[in-house]
């Protein structure tokens, strides 16, 4: 038995279950993003302790003014501080991530789940996936709104829509291949149920690529949103969004520039900081599997 | 070929174009008016913010139709900007009969449509039925079919014979533009507009540009000065402002008031605030909404705005604040009543306790995009919280908007423009919308109001002193119904550079440049 | 003596926080073959990478490497450039991927001629040409892209381009491993026809002492980094000089040699049993054509075949996996044609599976103690804690120890997982184990210890066994009975020591004399042409 | 190849079907109609009517749709409600200007990636690769409307050197260097998440491929590096790069919205915004159907293109 004592060496005492992502988010790029979003969201939860006035409060006399110790971005064109609601348009962005993003997650996911088990379910799931990917999510988004009206249902409609089929593909793909691999093959050799392979090795197997997935999304998500927000057909005024605020701004790009200059760099860091949060998960899985 | 764009093609073509910057600004500060001799020839290069609707053609809504509808097409009579005094254009002579009931145009003589053709009395029984035809969704159309008969046997005289007395017929004769009944097809296209015009059309790229060339055979000798015109279309107000101060372009309609107070102070435009052309801001109630059913409320509402704030920041200044629609070159401005409302949070406030209950949250609707409408919606909301009325706002794409306003289906308050008042204060009653005192948005009805309304449209002399009395009644009739309240009348400005001298509008905001000329 | 062409010195080679090469020396004389033999991780390749400054990016080396004199470890990318392929070149293990599979093989060729100066588009063809024909490839198939060729072809395309630049030193890495044996003979003549040709200095790295005992004339063995000992080849055979080398050569299994004690084959009702079976695979030609074949209870059926022969195929349709487009299928006595879900179900129960790759067929995020556990937990037998208690059993009896249960199968060596394989597969005691290449992923030591474990536990449990395999000489130790698949037809069955020594079919005889033999007298004296006669006899 | 497109036309002529329906039923959903949108805030009910009317939209969906379809198929898409003119000429105006700057960012990008990529894949300079990760992460995240109001505030407003919005007066056509001042901040705009991908996606492949041994062994039969990276690796990372710009197109389209409405360029992407806000069906459902075939029709043109750069599919799998 000389390969076993050769080999002990090697092998790690302590079993390590969660590598992919604690390794991806506590080095380098994936650590980066996490401060990046947690900066952001910091200043989003400590919006009201932070924020010098009401998002929505009209100053008397304030109207567009440059930045300045008491307006650090200075005011907009109803008097309002524009850094009040940069930061409280935080608090709308993220919360519409939290909610469309996971949903969009789980029924994508769901889908793919029974596309991959059934042969018509995944002809027909293709299918629909391939006409909803063929609509970019803008032209959706003003589409929808046009049905709805604007405000925050739309928005979450379009980035659900939008992460649907990358889910839905995602989660179809990964389950194939996962099904393919001898230890799922060795589970139905034994006389394990569909049910149980699925819950027992596939699900399990394939979170990391979906975590993965979901940290994009978010990317993608803040994106989307805030596009249409900008586009004028998201979140209701008066209630502040950081693409409302930037598309606000745009008109008054010779008065203010931090006007513009303060929600443009939040949704930079965010939708940076979760593309960080992706490839810093995604770098730690490669170095997982190798 | 973009990536090898090399240093000197950059250059040279920034000086063809973009980056001239200020340079024009500052050379042409020389008074071409002293100097006498007219400047002529020249591409007057303008920009404006909607793009030309064929289907709008008569409804006056668009800067595509008004600019398409001053340089080619030109109406029987003309009001000078500040008052209702007719003067002739293609009519010579008008006149009324005692009873009101037959009206006499001697028509000019000579005058020819771009097509070459005669201008005859035919025209002008064709144009105004077209005008009257409910698809084209003419403003005066109600007015245009109050016409029963136009009488065409000499074909320098057009006789029309009214159903009733019509206060407002010189209205109409001014705001419908004579077209060719031969091209009138292209019209609906936007393939061909022929007028008898300063200047012919000759192309219209959707989404880009209107061209113009001079009409050398205009009936007005000497004119235009301008060799032609070329209007682009740009939506984007910062571009237009951008695109003026670089010197591209030398008239701007769309850029917003604070880019004009901007430029203007750097010196690289001057403004052009189109008095007479008036448009009115307002808020108004769907009185079939609770809480909005009882005037207290809406009169409350009345006076929590703080009209002078909106006119200034939102509007920067370019007009008047208002309780009613009349602006002051109209016979019915009163400058008590129209001050009737002022911002009072005491006494809104005595006019809910009165009311007694509370006033459920109101939803307000406005139209998108436009920031002025969303600056104006957001002071109104605050102004509403001061007097403890919670509004939220709802704002609507164009054709959700229009839908819910022909159809009063306004679930609360809303915001909107309206236009009208600056003619006979007959035609804003029978004619628009939100006023019309039969059947409105708001859901208002009131016998006098019908009454007066209809009284004040049958006058036969607009400005006569009866009228002037009548016009009082229906004043009074509109702050007592309180159910569209006015903030402002507001005086459109356009941006032009110096080197522009001469440029004109009418009362409906319609480029004029039969004088214009370009110096330096 | 002549000096040596290629001499490494003292050559360590380090990557971060490992090292793969300690202090290795060796010398290659000219044309000589110089054998480095040693099991994964000894080092072998990560030396020859070396050699040639293709380490990757983030390792390190120090020491000498010389040729002719030369000093090439601190040279630069040109210099070394025209060392290589000019002077030493390489060829690797897996000739499927060593060639770029989106161009002609003869521009692939041309690219290395262009490389040392043939710039003549002209020149290039015709020497192209004429190398595909020293490897025995018709040259106008220079035109054709890699997909298009056999393995053994491929292997040859690959030599080709090696030799295009006339190198005096050839390092060949692994060059027969993933060739079946018959194309492994083959190449082993061609690469000797080669040797003796051009008077090419060659270093071959191997795991296989057959292939070592065809080729070398000296050998090194190395094992974690290090060269343990370097010795005449006929002398090393005879008497390693360490314990290693010695261990090495007991482990490796040898065909002429009595594997197992012949059970006397029993009457009893067989566990599996397919009777005219022909299985399609879509599109295809019969991927099993009319097998008929049975195992019976207690004994192991060897069933051997190169790739492509059908072999996994049937084990597949033995779990039940595939169904058959004619003939019979019986499972414990059960047709398997119309069974349900749940009868199906109940029939694998009984089976036991151990997979070809350790690596894979355990979920990477479950324990040890719940990959044991599973077929007892979807099986719902005993409660939860006596399937703990049952999977501690397992360990114990598959040598690990319960200590092992909490690990991850990536905290595991290879033999390890396959023990672990071993475990699982036996936990509802089955009556018909299906062991797929249960070792051909595995270490020559490490296959000899799981070998001896695989006998050990039929002993103890007495199971029925399907082994399937490729490699006669396993299948020789292991097996009761042989049955040899070629292109989904069973060629012949039979008790194993009949089968592998006195084989009745022209294709049995071939692969038989196709398997280099670890001693080099016997070797030398029956490679081909024995082998080339009796394949063309199949053929 | 042949059999190999006549496979996939009928699950392509399905999505069509499908989307065909779904759009004119969608599009039929949205509250209030071209009418109300032609009529304007100053019209009365009878106008409205007197519209519909004439736009014929008092007729059944059913004989809409099949009206709709006919037209579509005999490629005569019929008038637009709100613009006026044939659907036709309104959208090879717009499509003209929207081709130019979508083949101008799509060269950007793909120069872009083809420098950049084998660059990146290839430096064993350690502050060069990370420069290059980290320019590469913010233009892959980095929204295109974000980027364009950044390039609008910096070399618009702030130092203005280039025109912030808008076409050329005199057309596209007749100056180029102008064009190409108008054109530089919106293809840059929309070239960059394009090219920023496109040049992941390259690196990454090339340094898979150099990792593959076919790459070492023609390293070590002495074929130089460089010419390994550019020639061999390139030449296999090409299929596979062709299929992710052929997503990459796709998303174009939903990037050209944005970038014609920050820079005001007058294409297809507000052409269709314009459409939809002034429920122009004719339009509306003629670019909502374009857009779908155009995507459908990359996706099978990128797979053959795949195909064909593939000789392995190409020449099938004999072995």
């Amino acid at each position: 038995m000389t390969e076993l004592k050769a080999q002990e060496a090697q092998v790690k005492a302590e079993p390590d279950r969660r590598p992919v992502r604690r390794n991806g988010l506590t080095h380098g790029r994936g650590l980066v993003g996490v401060v990046l979003i947690g900066v952001i969201v910091l200043l989003g939860v400590l919006a009201p302790l932070l924020a010098p006035f009401s998002p929505q409060e009209q100053i008397e006399g304030a109207n567009l003014l440059g930045p300045s110790g008491t307006h650090p971005f200075g005011t907009d064109e109803v008097n309002r501080d524009v850094f009040s609601r940069v930061l409280y348009g935080i608090r709308i962005d993220l919360f519409i991530c939290l909610i469309a993003v996971p949903a969009g997650a789980l029924l994508g996911g769901l889908i793919g789940l029974v596309a991959s088990q059934t042969g018509i379910a995944d002809v027909f799931a293709q299918r629909a996936f391939d006409v909803v990917l063929a609509f970019p999510p803008i032209i959706l988004g003003i589409g929808i709104a046009a049905i709805t009206g604007t405000g925050v249902l739309p928005v979450v409609c379009v980035v659900i829509g939008a992460e649907l089929p990358l889910f839905g593909r995602l989660v179809r793909t990964a389950t194939l291949k996962v099904r393919e691999l001898p230890y799922v093959d060795a589970a139905e050799s034994m006389g394990a149920s569909r049910a149980w392979v699925l819950r027992k090795h596939i699900v399990p197997n394939i979170l990391d690529s979906v975590i993965v997935q979901l940290a994009l999304s978010a990317s993608g998500a803040v994106f989307i949103l805030s596009a249409m927000n900008f586009l004028g057909i998201g979140v209701k005024p008066p209630e502040p969004s950081l693409g409302g605020v930037l598309a606000d701004a745009m008109a008054q790009l010779g008065s203010n520039t931090m006007y513009a200059v303060g929600p443009l760099l939040v949704i930079v860091v965010l939708v940076l900081g979760f593309q960080l949060i992706a490839q810093g998960l995604l770098a730690a899985r490669r170095g997982g599997a190798s | 070929m973009s990536t090898a764009l090399s240093r000197r093609t950059l250059l040279s073509g920034a000086a063809g174009g973009a980056v001239l910057l200020g340079l024009t600004g500052c050379a042409s500060a020389v008074d071409q008016e002293t100097s006498g001799t007219p400047k002529k020839g020249g591409t007057f290069a303008g920009a404006i913010g909607t793009d030309l609707v064929p289907a709008n053609f008569y409804t006056n809504s668009n800067d595509g139709v008004t600019t398409i509808i001053g340089l080619v097409y030109e109406s029987l009579i003309l009001y000078p900007n500040d008052s209702l005094k007719p003067q002739a254009r293609l009519a010579e002579s008008w006149t009324i009969s005692d009873d009101g009931l037959t009206v006499t145009l001697k028509l000019r003589q000579g005058v020819k449509f771009h097509t070459g053709r005669a201008f005859t009395s035919e025209d002008v029984k064709f144009s105004l039925e077209s005008y009257a035809d409910p698809k084209w969704n003419g403003q005066l159309k109600s007015t245009a079919a109050a016409i029963a008969a136009v009488d065409t046997a000499d074909p320098n005289t057009a006789v029309l014979t009214l159903k009733h007395p019509l206060g407002n017929i010189l209205d109409l004769l001014e705001i419908v533009p004579i077209v060719d009944k031969e091209t009138f097809a292209g019209i609906g296209d936007g393939s061909r507009y022929v007028g008898t015009g300063p200047f012919k059309f000759e192309k219209w790229t959707p989404n880009a540009r209107l061209q113009f060339t001079k009409n050398a055979e205009y009936r007005v000798p000497d004119r235009p000065y301008l060799d032609a015109v070329d209007i682009a279309v740009i939506p984007d107000a910062t571009a237009q402002a951008n695109q003026i101060r670089s010197g591209q372009i030398d008239y701007a309609y769309g850029i917003s008031n604070l880019d004009i107070e901007r430029l203007e102070k750097a010196g690289d435009i001057t403004k052009i605030q189109r008095t007479g052309a008036e448009i009115q801001v307002y808020v108004a109630a769907n009185l079939t909404v609770d809480g909005l059913e009882d005037v207290r409320v809406r009169q409350a509402i009345a006076y929590a705005l703080d009209r002078d704030r909106i006119l200034s920041e939102v509007f920067r200044g370019a007009g008047y604040t208002a309780s009613l629609p009349w602006p002051k070159t109209s016979p019915a401005y009163d400058e008590e009543l129209n001050n009737f409302y002022k911002k009072d949070v005491a006494k809104a406030k005595s006019l809910l306790a009165d009311y007694g209950k509370k006033v459920p949250t109101l939803k307000y609707s406005y139209q998108t995009p436009s920031p002025l409408f969303q600056a104006t919606a957001q002071i109104v909301q605050a102004n509403l919280k001061e007097i403890g009325i919670d509004v939220e706002l709802d704002p609507l794409d164009p054709p959700t908007f229009v839908a819910q306003l022909i159809g009063g289906k306004f679930p609360g308050l809303w915001t909107a423009y309206h236009s009208w008042a600056q003619y006979t204060p007959s035609t804003l009653t029978v004619s628009a919308y939100p006023f019309n005192a039969l059947k409105n948005s708001s859901h208002y009805e009131s016998d006098t109001y019908i009454k007066d309304a209809d009284a004040a449209w049958k006058q036969i002399k607009g400005d006569s002193p009866e009228a002037i009395e009548s016009y009082r009644k229906l004043s009074k009739d509109l702050l007592d119904g309180a159910f569209l309240l006015e903030i402002a009348i507001i005086e459109g400005r356009w941006a032009v550079t110096d080197r522009v001298k001469g440029i004109s509008y009418t009362k409906r905001s319609e480029l004029l440049l039969t004088d214009a000329q370009l110096t330096g | 003596m002549t000096d040596p062409v290629l001499t490494i010195d003292g050559l360590s080679v380090r990557f971060p926080g490992a090292t793969a090469v300690e202090d290795v020396s060796l010398a290659l004389l000219p044309d000589e073959v110089l054998a480095v033999v040693g099991e994964s991780g000894s080092g072998k390749s990560v030396t020859a990478l070396a050699v040639l400054g293709l380490l990757p990016p983030g390792a390190t080396a120090t020491g000498s490497v010389a040729f002719d004199g030369q000093e090439l470890l601190g040279l630069d990318e040109e210099a070394l450039r025209r060392v290589r392929g000019a002077r030493i070149a390489l060829v690797f293990q897996e000739p499927s991927t060593a060639l770029n599979p989106v161009e002609r093989v003869g521009w692939q060729i041309g690219e290395v001629l262009r490389a040392h100066g043939v710039k003549s588009r002209q020149a290039r063809a015709e020497r192209v040409g004429e190398l595909l024909g020293q490897v025995g490839i018709p040259p106008e198939r220079a035109r054709d892209y890699p997909h298009q060729f056999s393995g053994g072809q491929k292997q040859r395309i690959v030599l080709a381009l090696a030799l295009a630049a006339d190198p005096d030193v050839l390092i060949a890495d692994e060059p027969t491993t993933a060739l079946d044996v018959t194309v492994q003979a083959e190449i082993l003549a061609l690469l000797r026809e080669l040797q003796r040709g051009r008077r090419l200095a060659v270093l071959l790295i191997t795991h296989n002492m057959g292939v070592v005992a065809d080729l070398a004339d000296r050998v090194a063995v190395m094992r974690d980094g290090r060269v343990l000992e370097t010795q005449d080849v006929r002398r090393l055979f005879a008497a390693p000089s360490t314990e290693y080398a010695r261990e090495l050569l007991a482990s490796v299994p040898r065909l002429g040699r009595q594997g197992r004690a012949v059970r006397p084959a029993t009457e009893a009702a067989p566990v599996f049993a397919v009777d005219d079976l022909v299985v399609d695979y879509p599109g295809r030609k019969a991927a099993l054509d009319r097998i008929t074949l049975a195992v019976t209870p207690g004994e192991v059926l060897g069933l051997v075949g190169e790739s492509g022969s059908g072999k996994t195929t049937l084990g597949r349709v033995a779990v039940g996996r595939l169904g058959a487009a004619s003939g019979t299928v019986r499972l414990f006595g059960t047709d398997l044609a119309g069974l349900g879900r749940r009868e199906l179900r109940a029939l694998r129960k009984r089976i036991g599976v151990v997979h070809q790759d350790p690596a894979a067929s355990l979920d990477p995020r479950r324990t040890v103690l719940e990959s044991i556990t599973e077929p007892l937990d979807v099986h719902r037998v005993g409660t939860p804690a006596t399937r703990v208690a049952r999977a501690e059993e397992l360990l114990e009896q598959v040598a690990l120890g319960r200590s092992y249960g909490s690990r991850l199968p990536r905290e595991l060596s290879g033999g390890q997982r396959q023990r672990v394989a071993l475990a699982r597969a036996l936990a509802l005691e089955p009556d018909l184990l299906l062991a797929d290449e249960p070792t051909s992923a595995l270490d020559v030591s490490v296959q000899a210890s799981v070998l001896e474990l695989f006998a050990e536990l039929q002993e103890a449990h007495g199971f029925a066994c399907l082994f399937i395999s490729h490699d006669l000489a396993v299948v020789n130790q292991v097996a009761d009975r042989v049955a040899v698949m070629r292109n989904g037809q069973l060629v012949e069955s039979g008790p194993t020591g009949e089968v592998l020594t006195r084989p009745s079919s022209a294709y049995t005889r071939a692969l038989v004399d196709s398997v280099p033999v670890p001693d080099p007298d016997e070797q030398r004296a029956r490679r081909l042409p024995t082998v080339l006669t009796s394949l063309k006899n199949t053929a | 190849m042949t059999a190999y497109l006549l496979r996939r036309l009928p699950s392509l002529a399905l999505v069509l079907a499908a989307a065909s329906v779904l759009i004119f039923a969608v599009i039929r959903l949205v509250p209030g109609d071209p009418a109300t949108a032609l009529a304007g805030a100053n019209a009365t009910p009878e106008a409205v009517e007197a519209i519909r009317a004439e736009l014929g939209l008092d007729r059944p969906w059913v004989t809409q749709y099949f009206a709709w379809l006919g037209g579509l198929l005999t490629f005569d898409p019929g008038r637009s409600y709100l613009i006026g003119g044939t659907i036709g000429s309104l959208i090879t105006e717009s499509l003209g200007n929207t081709l130019l700057l979508a083949s101008s960012s799509l060269f950007l990008a793909v120069l872009t990636a083809l420098v950049l990529g084998p660059l990146w894949a290839g430096t064993r300079k350690p502050w060069l690769e990370h420069l290059l990760t980290g320019i590469n992460t913010l233009a892959v995240a980095v929204p295109t409307f974000v980027m364009g109001v950044a390039l609008i505030l910096l070399l618009g407003v702030l130092v203005p050197v280039l025109p912030s919005g808008g076409v050329p007066r005199d057309g596209l056509l007749a100056n180029p260097s102008i064009t190409v001042q108008y054109l530089l901040l919106p293809a840059v705009c929309l070239a960059l998440p394009i090219g920023a991908v496109l040049t992941r996606y390259v690196a990454e492949s090339l340094r898979t491929e150099m990792a593959q041994p076919y790459v070492v062994t023609a390293l070590a039969a002495g074929v130089s590096r460089r010419r390994v990276l550019l020639r061999h690796a390139l030449r296999n990372v090409l299929p596979t790069s062709l299929t992710v710009l052929g997503l990459q197109t796709g998303a174009l389209l939903g990037g050209a919205v944005l970038v014609e409405f920050t820079f005001s360029w007058p294409g297809l992407g507000l052409l269709i915004e314009r459409a939809i806000t002034g429920r122009d069906y004719p339009v509306v459902q003629v670019l909502l159907i374009l857009s779908v075939v155009v995507f459908a029709v990359l996706q099978l043109l990128t797979d053959v293109a795949h195909a064909l750069l593939d000789p392995r599919v190409r020449l099938g799998g004999a072995r």
